[in-house]
Formats: C-alpha cells, structure tokens, sequence
C-alpha cells in the first residue's frame, strides 16, 4: 500500500519567502515521487496554516506530512499536535528546516532555494518511514530509597517524607548520623553540630513516613525508575530495641573491650554497646565481631542481667524486599587510609591525629569531655602543627583533587585548639587558602588575627618522634626558610575518599563512578544530582568532596528530583528507542558495552533493549556490525533515503 | 571552471549541540555558502561508518560529522565512541587515497554559530579547488 | 582451411587485426587475465590459465538490459540497451574454454534466444590457441570428451609446431581472419601434418589427470540425492563464490534495478553473474531456503553439471579447465569428487 | 621442534575419550603442495593429520560453520571441537570468544607454536621454483626451510619464503589453548607494519590508483569473507537478497533492506564493499592472511586490515586477539584518545 505524503511550506512572512522561492519548492515537491499534496502558506503556525494541514490531511487521506519551516525546536510539537488532531500518529509529521538551516543564512535566491528543496526532499524520505509511535508509559512505585544515614541521607529522608511520600532510609551503622555526629563544632559559626543535627535525628525516627532500617545494607537492586525491586539485608542486633530500656547494665558486665570506631580508636567499648549516648535509634547492639560466643556457655553475662530479656542470641539476618520508585544514593565519605600516610608518622605516633580524632577530642562527649590532652600521656599540648593536604592535591603519591573542605576545618581546628589552650600556639602549613563560601573567608581571617594562628606556605618534609615531642620539619616557601617545630600534636587533614564499600553499591546500582571513585553525575553541569542511570540521585559526599551546607543542598536538590518522579502516577517516556532484529543480532554484546544507560543487556545470546532505560542516542546503531540493532524513526535506512535527497541523487 | 564549481557537502550534525549551533548560526543571521545539506542525527556517536562511504557513494564532494565536545554529549559519552570511529574512518580514506580535506569532523557546541558558520564556509573554500569528488562517487 | 604461419610473423599478423577490438591474454603479477590489446606487442603465445575465461567477455559480470526514467504523468520511458556493434579477437583461447562456450551457447540459445549474448557471441572472433604443455597442472579435458587440441567453437586453432604455427581455421569468420594477411600464410606440407599428428597425441599425454568412467558417474548421482556423502564433501567448504565465477561453463545470472536518481526516478536494469554457492542464491522472500546449506550447494553444483545437464543438454557442463581446483581455497577437488562418488557404495 | 606424533596422540585421546566431537587439522592433498582442512572423527583416522610450514589455512572458519551447523540441528551434540591453530589462528579464537559467539567450553584448542619461523607464502615459493611444483616443505633445527621439488631438496632462509604476515607476526605462538605443542618461542616482529611502509609512502595520488586498479580486479565472488573467521554475520551488509527472514521478521524489516552496495562488479561499489569491510575488521582481524590469500585476483586485500591494525595500535594502544575478556576496539574509548584532527 502506497503511502501518501504532503508538503506543506511556510513562508514565515518574509523570514524564509525572502530568500527562499517557496512557490518554487512546493511546486518541485509535488512532482517528489510519493508526495499528494504540496502547498505553501504564509504563516504555517497560524491557526488557518494549522488547519490547512489537518483538512489537507483528512480530505487527501495523507499517510504522513513534512512540514518546511523554522527549527523542530519552535513548532515541531506544534505541528505534530496539529497532525494529532488529524488523526495520524504524531511521528507522522517532519519538519524540514528551511528557516535558521536556510533561508537566514543564505542570501542567493537560487542557490538557498534548490537547498530548500533538498532539505525538504530529505525529510521526506525520513517520514515515509517513520513508525507511528506512543510514547512508553511506566506506573510509579510512590516510595524512595534512601541510602545512607547522614546528613545528607537525612536531609533528603526528611524532604521527601515532608512532602507525604514514604522513605526508606537504610544505614549501615547501628545509628544514623554519620561523619558530622562525630564532629564538635562546625565552620563557620561555629555551633555545636551534635545540636543542630539530634533534632534532625529524632525527627526521622519520629516520622510516620519514615521506614528506618540501621545496621542494614543493600544487598541487590533490579528494576529501573519508578520501578526498583531491592534487597535489603538486614544484620542481627541481637537486642530488641522494643524491650532495650537503655539500663546500660549490660555493657558492665560484658567482659570484652573493643575499639571504638565512634571514637576513632581514641577510646574503647564493650561488644555490647550503643554507639554513642543520642543514637537513633536509642538501643544497643551486640558486636559479634567481638562476642566470645552467642551461647550462655561462652558468656551469656549481658543476657542474665538484662532485665527486660532484651537480648536475643538467636536473632537472625533477615532479607527484606522493598518496591520503590526513586533512589538517592548519599553513602558519603571515608578518611584517607592511615597507611597511605606512614610519612606523616599517622598511625605510628599516637600524637599524630586526622581530623575527626581531633574533633573528638574537641567534642565535649568525646574521649576527654572536651578538653584537648594528648593521647600518649594526656598532657596538654602546647604546640600543635595542622598539616593540611595530607594526601590530597598530590597526583604522584596520593588523591590528585582538592578535598575541599580541609582548609576550613583546619582553620576551625586551629581556633577550637586556641579556645582550649588558651597560651598554646597553632601552625598551619597549606598550599593555598581555598575559603570560597559564606563567611568562610572572614573565618580563616579571623583564626589568623584573632587566635594568632601562624599559616606556614609549604610541604612537611619529615615528621619524626624525638624525647617526647614530635619534630617537624619544613619549609615556608613564602620566606624561603627551613621550619622546625618541636610539636606536641599533629593534626592532619587527611583527604576525603568515597566511602569504603561504595564501589560495590555504584556496581549493584549500575551507577558510573568517576576516576576516583566518587559517583558520577549525568552531566557535570546540567544534572549534577542525577545519577546515569535514571531514578537514581547523588548527594552528599558520596559525588565529591563538599561541607555541610552544599551536603544538605544537594540532598535536597535529589529530594527534588526524586519528589517530581514519585508526584506522578505514571511516567512517560520518548517512545524513539533501540529496537533489535533478533534474526540478526549474534550477541557479541559490544552494544551493550558502548550504551550509556545501561539499557542493553544480553538475553539468550540476543541483545535486549530496557525501552524504559534506552534514550535513543544510536550509539548501539553505530556500533553494531550486523545492522541488528536501529533506533526507532532514525534506521540507517532514512538517514541513506536522506543521504541521496540530499545529494539530489 | 573551478569558480563554476560548487561543492555538495553532506553534515551529520548532532541535534543536541551542532545542529543547535546552526540554528544559532541562522537566529544571528550569520552568512554561510549553501552547499551544505544537513542531516541531523541524535548523537555523534550513531554515525557509522556506513553513512559516510555512502554519501561519498552518492556524490558528496564532502562529509563532515560535528557533535558535542567531549564532556558536553547530551549522551554522556556518545561522542568518545565518534571520536574513535571516525578517526578510523578518516585513516581508512587517506589510505585508499581519498583527498584528505574532503571528509572531517568538528567539534560545534550549542554557543558556537560563529564556529559552524567558519567550518562551512573553510570547508567550502577547501573543497572548491579540488573539484568534484569522482573518486568514490557511483560510476555505473 | 589449413596454413603455416611462421612464428616471428605472428605479430606482423596481429598488426592487421587491428580493425577489430582485440582481446588477449597479459600477466598482471603471478595471474593471466584477458584484456584489450593495444598495438601488436602485448600478446604472448605461451600463456598459462587465464584467471576468467573468455565467458567474460560474451558473458559480461555487468549486463544493462535497459534504462528507465519516471517521467511527469504516465509517460515513462525504457531504453533497452543493446550491446554496440563492434567486433571483436579473442587472440589466445584454449580449446577447453571455447568448447565452454559451445555449452553456454545452449544455454542462451534455447527456445528462448538471448539477444544480448548471441549479439556478443556472433560479433566476437575466437582464435585458439592449442595446448602443447598442459596451461594449468589440474588439466583435465580428455576426462570430459574435450582434447588440448579440439577445434569446438573455435573459429581458428593454432599448434605450435616449434618454428611455425599449424593454422586451422574453421569458419568463415576464421576465414576473414587469414584473408587479412594472405602472404604470411603457406599452404602446409606433409611433414607438417605429420608433426602436427605427434605433437597432438604428445600434448595428450603430458595431461597429468584424468578421471576414469566417467560416464559411471551421471547413474550413481540419480540415487545420491539424500546422500551423506554432501555433507562429507562439503565439510571444508567456504561458500565462496570462486570455482563458479570461475568456471567457464557456469552461467548463472541475477537481476537488479540499480537506481541512479530517486527524483526523479531513473536508473537502470542489470543483469550480474550469480553463483549457486551463495546462500542467497536459493533464498525465498519468505525466508525458507530449499537448498540451505552448503552440502546442498556443493550437490546441486555436480548434479547440475554432471546430471541435469547431461539430460538436457547431452553434453557434461564441464570442459576441465581446471580453474575450480586450483583456484578452491580449501582444495576441494572435482575430480576427487567425481571420482568418490563414481566408486560410492561399491 | 613440534612433533607431529605429539600432535596425533592428542588427537586419538580425545577422540577416543569422546571428549571431542571431531578433531579440525591439516592433511596432505595429493595433487598440490597446500594441505587442506581435515575433519577427523575416529580416533583411528589421526594418522592423516599433518603439521608443517605449509598448513596456512586460518581453521576456525570451520567453529563458525560448526555454530550455525548446530543452529539448524534439532538435537546438537554438544560436545566440544577440537581444533589445530596457529598462532594467529588462536587469536581469531579469542576473537570469536571476545564476541561471546563461541563460548570456551566450544573448543579444544590444540595449539601449535610456529617457533620463530611460520608458514610460507605459495607464490613467494612459485617464483623460486620457477613454475616446478614442490612436493614437500619441512623446517630444519635452524629454522631454515627445506623444500622438495623433482626429486630434490633446496634450502631456503626462512625470510626468503615466508608470508608478509608471519615476518610481522606480534605473536607467533598460540595465546590461547589447551595443549601447546612447541615451545613459546617469542618473536616479536622488529616492524610489525613494514609492509605498510611502501604503501604509506605513496603519494595520495598513487595511493589511489593503486588501489582503483586493485579494486577494479574484484569479482566479488566473496571468497575474503567467506575465509574470513570474523565475517560470522547471518547476513552480510553488502547482500541486498540474503535477508535472514525468520517468523519474527517485520515487515518494515524487510522494507528497511538497505541496497548500500550495487551488486555490479565496478570500482565504486567494489570500493564501499571492501571499506565497510575493512572498518568492520577493525580491531577484529588477527592478521591471518586468509583474505589475501584466497583472492582469486591477488588483490593485497591484507593491507587495508593493516593498516587500521597498525591506527588501531598506535592511536589507541589496541592488539586485536589478546583478551577475551576487554572490550572491543569500537566498542570502547580512553579520555586521551587522539582528536588533533577533529576541529
């Protein structure tokens, strides 16, 4: 059955009727083999244009229109619409470009009129063969995923509950919280972090929308947006937190001492144990890593004094399956590994901290009540050198980006240090200064003027023990003089990593990572909280190194997101996507290497396109050697039609 | 005769920033020859080789292929498999003894009409001297 | 009528040719091929196997049958294009590839008579040259009722007696030929035609292979149909298309629209060789494919010359050329073929 | 030195354990010097397997058709082939396994180490005889080759007989296999491309009539693709009839029959035909001739593969035929790829 095409072409007033012979062009068209009707109008977006084209297409019963005119990008949709209402499929309708590719950029009657013709020729060619197409329509799981407890995990938990949608929020830990639980106060005001974030803490163990699973991990996701299946692995607590009245009497009794991670090692614990005094949620948890067995006849202590029979030695890992449409992913941050820094003398000398032992020793729950004492004797420092870039900015040995945060903190270290020790003196070695932020750069200003901090521009070369204190040798390239301190403490500030762990989630969730590690946003600049595969969001410190306040942006930027997924009963998804001719493809898979949304996968031997997944960029097109695998309405069929329109041959 | 000469370019222009770039190119009423034909395809990377040998099959004097620069594909990264492709493309045409200015790429952003508005008209004024491209153009 | 040319007046002869268009035999690398003649050098008595047989030139690859242009309205217009009229030399056919043509003859000479082959066929000139050393070490022509010195759809044959050249020619068109040039032809004397005698039975037996019982052969293949024995044979083979394209005897051709111009729509209608050992060759619209894999080509391709031919035709469609064996990438061997089927079951 | 019996022994225990279905190798063809492909299934027929310098066939064509062949079988027996490879040879495995169109478990892999030497090419050995047919080629303790012609025996330096391709050879000794035969001898060619030199010094002119009169020679009797191990395709882009319609073909599938190549044997289409080829081959031919080889017309069609070989190499760090497990040349891209000639 034959199709029958029309040509309708706009003279746009004089925008393209002043270069472009537009009588001309229709009058060649007609003669196009295939075409039934070609005419020309003045303003095809017009009202009378528009229904010029719908009577055109219902009295000639056209199969498909092209329409010469501006850029698809003005009144494609609008012509399309139009083909709608005639009551062809919308796919049935080209635009030919004959205005911005054309006519505006050509002066010579002639010549930009036989292009014309030939653009319009082209898209014939192409919608003689377009498929008529609706668009792919997905129902919406109405909850999210949540993957991460801390502040920016918490943030985004608490935008999209607020906002009436259920949440999953999932924390490996026994308590939610994070990094900044850990930190005593925060730049650049200051205020005391366990303050502003308790609050926020309770507030999702509070909220009704608010499905809180600690101690758990993801354990597999499947699905794609609107529609995600994940297994969640819950790990034995081996308490009930239901019957846990916080007696504490149980960590009296238990026999084992463990590191505290909380503490960073300052201090220790018990293998039963809450985390730290506001954990949430407010129980205790037992360590089996360090239990001596969870049977009464190794031990059993914690079990007979507990009142309330809270423990449970035959708690079992349960796998809970959850249905959601939209993910955040906000895994957050590790310190730089203390082996990577043996230069530093970090991990061999006690007095030679990171960051967050520093803020524990700052904290004034921490290890010693908010008094700044050495851990090798507790005494009180009275000079201490914070080292910044440890581990960063150093492409040959260590991470070669900038961790971003270091030189405020460092800065705050220095002034909380002051307000501790009041006759100590703070050194500070950097590169450079990196204060761009609200108030940020007052802040170091003010660490320097009113705490006297002395800021040294350079390396440290060598950090060695000698009679008690820690020497440290340098250089202030800005004097040009040799620096040596005979410190009390060192602090550094170590560089931010992904968090460990995170390479294996970004592979269950099919997120690309950077060369670093950190997960991949969609586009550096336009979808910075977008993951690639899409329903899946980024924040926090999990994308890049960032401070709180951009933590919480971003958390509730992919809250954002996540909402305009989740606010809709169904999505709706460009219908113009990879399609395999099973006969031919042989399974060589190199379409599924080169697919950017993970939308390809092999199935029995044969390609298989996710329609939901697939954006319809052709790359697989391109790449296949068999022609088995075309993108819907641009098969290298049309684009070889449109190659001999426009060449005329 | 060379003057009477005018070239029939065929460009696969990248819808999301090259073929943008040339409808920036017309909003600014920037003049450039219209011996260029162009053919928007999605990505840079869904151009295969196929297309090319084609149009030169079918008489093109010239084939260019312009997507997003890298880091700026709509696609994330459709443009790094073009780069390689047509790279090969282009070695292969060398080889067999093509006119090495009758077939090149470029990189033309969203922002850049002035850019198209140059690549066209160099490579018009590349082509001219050459003549028509008989080479691998249809002879049956 | 039979001559004497001497051989240092070969090219002198040659130069009078030059009315005609000349083909002939030239080494390009390690291969012969023919090609046109410019001037009288060029031409070399003592080549081997030529690569296509001189099929290809009354048989071209590329045959255009017409010319059509979709005009406005209903007048369309079809231009049948005929090969032009222009006579021509294949200088240099050995007797097997002119007894191939004999057989295509048949073949476009049916009921149904093929205009633009018999145009070539009638207004080309073959002048043979016979084979004292067998041109190709898979020679074979005694095994299929030919001889290094048949005369068949020859026009003139020539033997190489040493000093001179036995001229014979055979037909009017031959005739014309000598006519060209009368005094560097002499009538032969005896001792000629004695020489001509010996070196002909000598030319034979210098033939390295053969087949025996041939004629044994058409019989079994009758009940070979179903046989396992294709699917043995046919184990190595690559589904190339060389012993067929090759085979001066193959004739087999496909039929295409080639469009030059979709507006308005022109283009031409052509005929191009096809070969039975493409899978396509059999491939319905439908997508069923009655001759599906290559054990079911290799059979049809024996049968046909060795069966259906013979029945129809009472010829083999075969001269033994040779060119199959040697040129088979995978030594697939007619002859051992033949023979294993001809002592298959006994 | 390989030994042939080593070889046969292999052979006859996996045929005899039934561990293979058949055995793929070389056997003597009586009217010529090349060997061709012999399929053994009985333990007892491994006598006719032979080795040496003139076993040039690329055999894992043969896995291709072994995988289609089984395709069409209602009840394919499964088992394992196995197969005699070369260096180049075991490349073109890794190829197919690369491309997960055969899976490991497919082949037994008998691989024979060309130790510093390598097979012959045909028409080198040709000129030297002078048109004399040679009954046997066989290598010696110093890798020279010694050739029996008439009755006699001639020594040749192993440069003066072998194929361009061995003198190129990156890798003369299978990479993949289960039983290696001969020792990893490794040669690695001082100049991998120096074929290509001649050519690359053309000027762009020359370049091109050198190739409109290669080309112009083709008759598209398809033997290239069809030697070809990694022109595997059901379909071949340049068919225009042989669609491989099945119950699930569409209509519109059958519309979209692209016609990118005439069927006519002339330059221009001759031309598309052998570049889409070539840019296929990308990062896929290993180098085993075969092509050129088989070309009835002596069309040097190894130079187009080698040349993007060698741009496959030196702009992207990319061999063709090492790792089953990377992806392939186009289906992959590094940061730092080359762009100076895009503007």
């Amino acid at each position: 059955m034959r199709k029958k095409t029309g040509v309708f072409v706009c003279h746009c007033g004089i925008n393209i009727a002043g270069t472009v012979d537009v009588k001309k062009v229709a009058g060649d068209l007609s003669k196009h083999p295939g075409v039934d009707f070609s005419e020309d109008y003045v303003y095809m977006c017009s009202d009378p244009g528009q229904n010029m084209i719908i009577d055109a297409i219902k009295e000639k019963k056209l199969d498909n229109v092209v329409v010469a005119c501006c850029s698809p990008t003005l009144h494609e949709t609008t012509f399309r619409n139009a083909a709608k209402a005639a009551g062809i499929n919308d796919f049935q309708c080209e635009i030919a470009n004959i205005r911005e590719q054309c006519s505006w950029v050509h002066k010579d009657m002639d010549k930009a009129t036989a292009k014309a013709t030939k653009l319009t020729r082209s898209a014939v060619e192409k919608v003689r063969q377009n498929e008529s197409l609706d668009p792919i329509s997905i129902p919406v799981t109405r909850r999210a995923l949540v993957i991460g407890g801390g502040i920016a995990g918490i943030q985004a938990a608490l935008d999209i509950a607020n906002t009436g949608y259920e949440v999953i929020l999932v924390e490996r830990n026994p308590s939610i919280g994070g990094h900044m639980i850990q930190l005593s106060e925060t730049f650049p005001t200051l205020d005391c972090s366990q303050c502003i974030l308790t609050p926020k803490m309770v507030e999702v163990s509070k909220h009704p929308k608010i499905k809180l699973m600690t101690y758990s991990e993801i354990q597999d996701i499947s699905g794609y947006v609107g529609n995600f299946r994940v297994k969640i692995l819950k790990k034995p607590t081996y308490v009930d937190p239901d019957k846990c009245t916080l007696c504490d009497e149980c960590t009296k009794v238990c026999p084992v001492v463990m590191t505290n991670e909380f503490d960073l090692g300052l201090t220790g614990r018990k293998a039963i144990y809450i985390p730290f005094p506001q954990a949430i949620p407010a129980t205790f948890t037992l360590d089996i890593k360090g239990c001596p067995g969870l049977v009464p006849i190794a031990c059993g202590k914690c079990a007979d004094v507990c009142e309330p029979k809270a423990i449970d030695y035959d708690m079992k890992a349960q796998i809970i399956e959850e249905e959601v449409g939209a993910i955040i992913v906000a895994t957050g941050y590790d310190l730089y590994e203390k082996e990577n820094l043996s230069e530093y003398g970090y991990g061999k000398y006690p007095d030679v901290l990171d960051g967050l032992q520093f803020e524990r020793l700052c904290s004034a729950s921490g290890p010693t009540q908010g008094k700044v004492l050495r851990p090798s004797d507790h005494k009180e420092p009275k000079e201490v050198v914070f080292i910044q870039c440890a581990g960063s900015r150093d492409p040959e040995l260590h991470c070669a980006y900038c961790s971003k945060i270091c030189c405020m903190y460092t800065a705050k270290h220095a002034m909380l240090y002051k307000h501790h020790v009041h006759d100590g003196q703070a050194y500070i070695f950097y590169i450079d200064i990196r204060s761009g932020g609200k108030g940020y750069e007052e802040f170091v200003q003010r660490a320097v003027e009113e705490d006297d901090v002395v800021y040294l521009r350079g390396k440290v070369s060598k950090i060695f023990e000698e009679q008690g204190k820690i020497k440290v040798w340098g250089v202030d390239t800005l004097s040009g003089k040799d620096i040596e301190i005979d410190a009390d403490m060192v602090v550094l500030a170590t560089a931010m990593r992904p968090s460990q762990g995170a390479a294996e989630l970004a592979k269950k969730l099919k997120i690309a990572m950077d060369k670093d590690g950190f997960l991949a946003e969609a586009h550096p600049k336009l979808r910075p909280v977008e993951s690639v595969t899409s329903g899946m969001f980024l924040a926090g410190a999990a994308q890049a190194p960032k401070d709180i306040p951009e933590a919480v942006a971003q958390a509730s930027g992919a809250a954002a997101k996540a909402i305009s997924i989740l606010s809709q009963e169904r999505l709706f998804h460009s219908p113009m996507v990879a399609k395999v001719s099973l006969n031919l493809c042989t399974g060589c898979g190199m379409c599924v290497d080169v697919c950017p949304y993970e939308a390809l996968s092999l199935k029995d031997g044969k390609a298989e396109v996710n329609e939901v997944l697939c954006e319809g960029c052709g790359t697989c097109q391109a790449t296949c050697l068999r022609a088995a695998i075309n993108v819907k309405n641009t098969t290298p069929s049309q684009v070889h039609e449109m190659i001999r329109a426009s060449l005329g041959g | 005769m060379a003057e009477k000469f005018e070239p029939r370019i065929v460009a696969f222009l990248c819808k999301w920033c090259s073929s943008a770039g040339s409808d920036l190119a017309g909003v600014s009423r920037m003049q450039y020859p219209p011996n260029v034909i162009p053919i928007t395809v999605m990505c840079s990377g869904s151009v295969s080789p196929l297309y090319i040998f084609d149009a030169f099959n079918k008489g093109a004097d010239g084939v260019l292929v312009s997507g997003c620069h890298p880091g700026d594909c709509h696609y994330i990264k459709g443009n790094y498999y073009a780069r390689r492709r047509i790279a090969l493309v282009k070695e292969l045409l060398e080889f067999i003894g093509l006119e090495q200015k009758r077939f090149r790429m470029s990189w033309v952003s969203a922002a850049e009409g002035t850019k198209y508005t140059q690549i066209i008209s160099d490579f018009v004024e590349d082509l001219k001297p050459l003549g028509p491209q008989t080479k691998l153009r249809r002879k049956i | 009528m039979d001559k004497i040319l001497l051989k240092k007046a070969l090219h002198q002869w040659v130069k009078k040719l030059h009315a005609y268009r000349i083909y002939a035999p030239s080494k390009d690398g390690d291969i012969w091929t023919y090609e046109a003649l410019t001037g009288s050098e060029g031409f070399d008595p003592d080549f081997r196997t030529t690569a296509l047989s001189p099929k290809k030139i009354i048989f071209p690859q590329r045959e255009v049958y017409f010319q059509f242009e979709k005009k406005d309205g209903d007048n369309n217009s079809i231009k049948e294009t005929l090969p032009e009229d222009e006579s021509a030399i294949v200088l240099g056919v050995r007797p097997c590839d002119a007894r191939a043509l004999t057989l295509t003859d048949k073949v476009f000479g049916g009921d149904f008579k093929d205009l633009y082959y018999w145009k070539r066929r009638n207004q080309t000139i073959l002048v043979g040259m016979a084979c004292i050393t067998p041109p190709s070490p898979n020679c074979f022509c005694l095994s299929v009722d030919g001889s290094p010195h048949s005369k068949e759809g020859l026009d003139i044959l020539l033997t190489d007696l040493g000093e001179k050249y036995y001229v014979q020619s055979l037909t009017k068109k031959g005739d014309q030929l000598l006519n060209l040039a009368k005094n560097l032809f002499t009538q032969p004397g005896a001792a000629d035609k004695r020489d001509l005698q010996k070196i002909q039975t000598e030319s034979e037996k210098k033939i390295k292979r053969q087949i025996d019982n041939l004629k044994k052969v058409p019989p079994k293949l009758k009940g070979m149909w179903d046989s396992p024995f294709w699917d043995e044979e046919a184990m190595s083979c690559l589904r190339c298309g060389i012993c067929t394209y090759m085979c001066p005897t193959c004739h087999c051709f496909d039929i295409n629209d080639e469009i030059h111009s979709s507006a308005p729509l022109k283009g031409e209608r052509i005929r191009t060789w096809d070969t039975c050992q493409f899978p396509d060759f059999t491939m319905h619209s439908s997508g069923h494919n009655p001759r599906p894999d290559k054990a079911a080509r290799l059979r049809q391709r024996i049968m046909h010359k060795f069966q259906y031919f013979l029945e129809i035709h009472k010829n083999y469609q075969c001269t033994g050329c040779g060119r199959c064996v040697t040129k088979c990438p995978v030594s697939i061997d007619i002859i051992e073929v033949l023979e294993k089927v001809r002592d298959y079951g006994s | 030195m390989v030994n042939v019996e080593d070889l046969r022994k292999e052979a006859q225990r996996i045929l005899r354990e039934g561990k293979v279905k058949y055995v793929i190798g070389y056997e003597k063809d009586q009217n010529g010097l090349l060997p061709k492909p012999a399929f053994i299934e009985e333990p007892e027929d491994v006598a006719r397997l032979i080795w040496n310098p003139t076993c040039v066939h690329n055999l894992t064509k043969f896995l291709v058709d072994e995988k289609k062949r089984k395709a069409l079988e209602k009840k394919p027996d499964n088992r394992p082939v196995g197969i005699v490879v070369k260096g180049c040879d075991s490349r073109a495995i890794v190829v197919l396994l690369q491309e997960k169109y055969i899976e490991r478990e497919d082949v037994h892999i008998l691989g024979m180490s060309c130790e510093r030497n390598g097979v012959i090419d045909e028409k080198k050995l040709a000129k030297k005889l002078k048109g004399q047919n040679a009954e046997n080629v066989e290598i010696d303790e110093d890798g020279n080759f010694v050739v029996t012609s008439a009755n006699k025996t001639i020594k040749f330096q192993a440069e003066e007989l072998l194929a361009e391709r061995c003198l190129e050879c990156p890798a003369n000794y299978p990479v993949i296999y289960d039983l290696l035969l001969g020792e990893k001898a490794k040669k690695k060619a001082a100049e991998p491309f120096k074929s290509l030199g001649k050519m690359e010094s053309l000027s762009e002119e020359e370049r091109w009539a050198f190739w409109t009169e290669q080309l112009s020679k083709c008759i598209r009797c398809y033997a290239c693709r069809s030697a070809c191990p990694m022109c595997y395709c059901d379909e071949c882009v340049v068919d225009t009839i042989n669609f491989a319609v099945t119950a699930d073909t569409t209509a519109s599938e059958k519309a979209g029959k692209i016609k990118w190549v005439e069927k006519s044997p002339v330059p221009s289409e001759n031309f598309v035909y052998h570049m889409v080829r070539a840019m296929h081959l990308a990062g896929r031919c290993i180098d085993c001739g075969e092509c050129e080889r088989v070309c009835p017309l002596d069309i040097p069609l190894r130079f187009l593969n080698k040349k993007l070989e060698k741009e496959a190499k030196e702009l992207f760090g990319y061999d063709a035929g090492f790792d089953p497990n990377k992806p392939s040349l186009v289906s992959s891209f590094k940061d730092e790829d080359p762009e100076d000639f895009i503007r």
